[in-house]
């Protein structure tokens, strides 16, 4: 299993049944894949629907049915399509019970950066800032270190997407939420000891009195 | 009942230079591709843009962006079109990068008649930067200001002769938003039906906000 | 003709091609009988739809298809619903272009009293407040005087439904224009004389040097 | 899949004494009567309610006001049902008037998390009484805050399983708005289907809003 699978499979374990969820582009995108079979879980496109199904095979796409990364994608039955002030309407008024999105930093306080870094990359928002902060549950989906380098910090160096809204971070190496006391690490990834995650997270790590392994049995 | 089916090249002259315009679509999907083109063509500078985003150097707003004619850009995200960014960088173009779901809600209240709004979207963030803010019920909030333009380009799937629109699936996003936002709003249709064939259940988006209806041969 | 066929009438006549008008409930609404075939108005019901219709006749009403009074409606082909943030929208955002109303009192500075008689009549604004300050022209359509006494003041007495947006006054003895001087007298009714109109006016009346007849040739 | 239906008698129980309800419906159009039976029986007191108006005193949320269950009633006409008017001049309820649009723009704000906005309606007149003021682009506005309630009864002419709603005709007014602005939204529906049945284009309002349904056999 390669770090980008233990991240998604420990991130489908943390949505609950008839949850509305937001995947973000990339690696969360990858979560809808291990859902289990029982669980039904709503996907949130906001570019205008809900209902978020599987990629279409290929020929078979409908460039009238793309999702936020401007793919074809396809809608469920029980989904619907609507404008982009509603779409954020849903997501602005605490209708998505949860967001999955990638960082490039996340810090103690549960602050995200993953939109810009200045002088090099100024892509914009797009829809981080409204998803990060009308969301529910905010997951925080990536690997632990970028080239060796933390990225779960003290406090972050790039610029916001928002303050103090992460509320989990999952990686191939740990499960921390965030508290108000600190990152706790609440689960380890299959490979990781306790040591491995205090040296690759700059953050302090508060360890759980009883902190488990991911169980993907 | 007033004509509103003029040709691509008449819409096009609507857009003059120093004009803002609203593009409706979400990376170039439900984007009016031959009124981009035409304007293009017609090679009108010094506009303003309001669009969710910059397209594709080969695809929506973005062919306009690659032929500089924008003096200012207001979207949410930018990084599928380099050429934005380089304009940017050279200070050829001001771009103004807004959350998504403000730039939609402004342009909502720009069409819905209402003077701002309070968004806790941005708070803490270099979204917040130079703009009042407000505690409401114990919570932080960004003021916004309503959108407007000059000229609103839409695509819809299928027009009646009225305006009336449907959009197809994910195609909807920013247009009928914008349909409500500007002076004189065009929409290029895929197809153009007569009044009456389209369900008063299935229509999307008034006609009473069109002024001009083009295309209707796909 | 009695009074308020005159009104209605002459309304019906400052209407344009392709206007968006919403009548209020009473006498504004007779105004849709008098709309030459070859202009072509959208009317609007606040309550959720454009391209109401004409009310059906008796025994096929339908209850889930009323107007802004509660009534059985119709619509017609290139009509469409909507919730009621989308109706109010349309009306705020100045795309109906003209509203039609009753009033108890209107004054010389287009001032509309309309909703409240204090200690009597509390019945509610409904959605007149927010039609008179979107509609692009406003026109009150009433009779003259209410048991011979003056309605058209120089200054309202009861609760304002709206301030300064009214645009003209059309009775059944005067259509009277309300511009930043006071009201213009332009045109009068079948049988009403200048001296009439101010007989019946508390407000200043300005008589226009070419005031006319209403025709309805 | 979750279960969302319940019977009318387990969905009135939801409301409980001291409430804020939304109601959906314009003079009765489009309100959920069978909950209102329910509710009335029930006998619950002391509710605030939130609706366009008060019906009819044998009709819609009328009936709750016969039976004297709210405290407070917020809504934008109350001249349909003569025992609102006695209830407000014998000071046994609180009625505070809304013009229809603000009232419909602020459950709006409340389901969607904004945390209020500029309206020009009212201005210079008693609805701007007590309220804060601000002039934008030169123009007078007043502010006003979001609405959101504990319990939110709707209508709908056909839902699914999901609770995802279409309305007939002039029923949609403050339904689907109200469905965004409560804790718990309870549809009555007309018909019962499955998910599926409604084309993804017909849903006029989504079912992740809906925690209860009832009804169906109509």
């Amino acid at each position: 299993m390669d770090a980008k699978e233990i991240i998604a499979r420990r991130v489908a374990q943390l949505l609950k049944d008839g949850d509305v969820v937001n995947l973000g582009i990339g690696l969360p995108t990858m979560v809808a894949n291990y859902i289990p079979e029982d669980i039904d879980i709503t996907f949130q496109s906001e570019n205008g629907f809900l209902g978020l199904g599987p990629a279409p095979n290929k020929g078979e796409e409908d460039w009238e049915l793309v999702n936020a990364g401007g793919m074809p994608s396809s809608i469920i039955p029980g989904g619907m399509f609507f404008d982009s002030a509603t779409s954020f309407g849903i997501i602005r008024g605490g209708h998505v019970d949860a967001t999955v999105l990638g960082a490039m930093e996340v810090d103690e306080k549960g602050n995200l950066a993953n939109w810009k870094i200045p002088g090099k990359m100024v892509p914009g928002m797009g829809g981080a800032m409204d998803l990060v902060v009308g969301a529910n549950t905010v997951i925080i989906a990536m690997v632990h270190t970028q080239k060796g380098q933390p990225k779960i910090l003290k406090q972050c160096t790039l610029p916001l997407t928002a303050k103090e809204q992460v509320n989990y971070i999952v990686t191939e190496m740990a499960l921390l939420k965030v508290t108000n006391e600190g990152l706790l690490l609440e689960e380890l990834g299959p490979d990781a000891t306790v040591e491995d995650v205090i040296a690759a997270t700059e953050a302090k790590v508060i360890v759980s009195p009883n902190v488990k392994r991911y169980n993907f049995a | 009942m007033i004509n509103k089916i003029i040709s691509v090249k008449e819409a096009a002259e609507k857009v003059q230079d120093g004009m803002t315009i609203m593009v409706g679509g979400f990376l170039a999907n439900g984007t009016p591709e031959n009124l981009i083109d035409a304007i293009v063509e017609n090679n009108v500078k010094n506009l303003t843009l309001i669009c969710n985003d910059t397209g594709f150097p080969d695809k929506g707003v973005g062919k306009m962006v690659v032929n500089k004619q924008f003096k200012k850009i207001i979207a949410s995200h930018v990084g599928t079109n380099p050429e934005t960014a380089n304009q940017m960088n050279s200070g050829e173009t001001e771009v103004v990068l807004t959350p998504q779901g403000t730039l939609a809600e402004k342009v909502r209240c720009g069409g819905n008649g209402l003077g701002g709004f309070y968004t806790p979207t941005g708070i803490g963030t270099e979204a917040e930067i130079g703009k009042e803010k407000k505690i409401i019920d114990g919570q932080e909030y960004i003021f916004e200001l309503p959108l407007k333009a000059d000229v609103a380009l839409l695509k819809a799937s299928v027009v009646d002769k009225k305006g009336n629109m449907v959009f197809a699936k994910t195609t909807k996003n920013f247009n009928p938003l914008m349909a409500t936002a500007a002076k004189v709003v065009i929409v290029e249709a895929d197809k153009i039906v007569e009044v009456g064939e389209i369900d008063q259940d299935r229509v999307m988006c008034s006609g009473i906000f069109v002024d001009y209806i083009v295309g209707g041969d796909k």
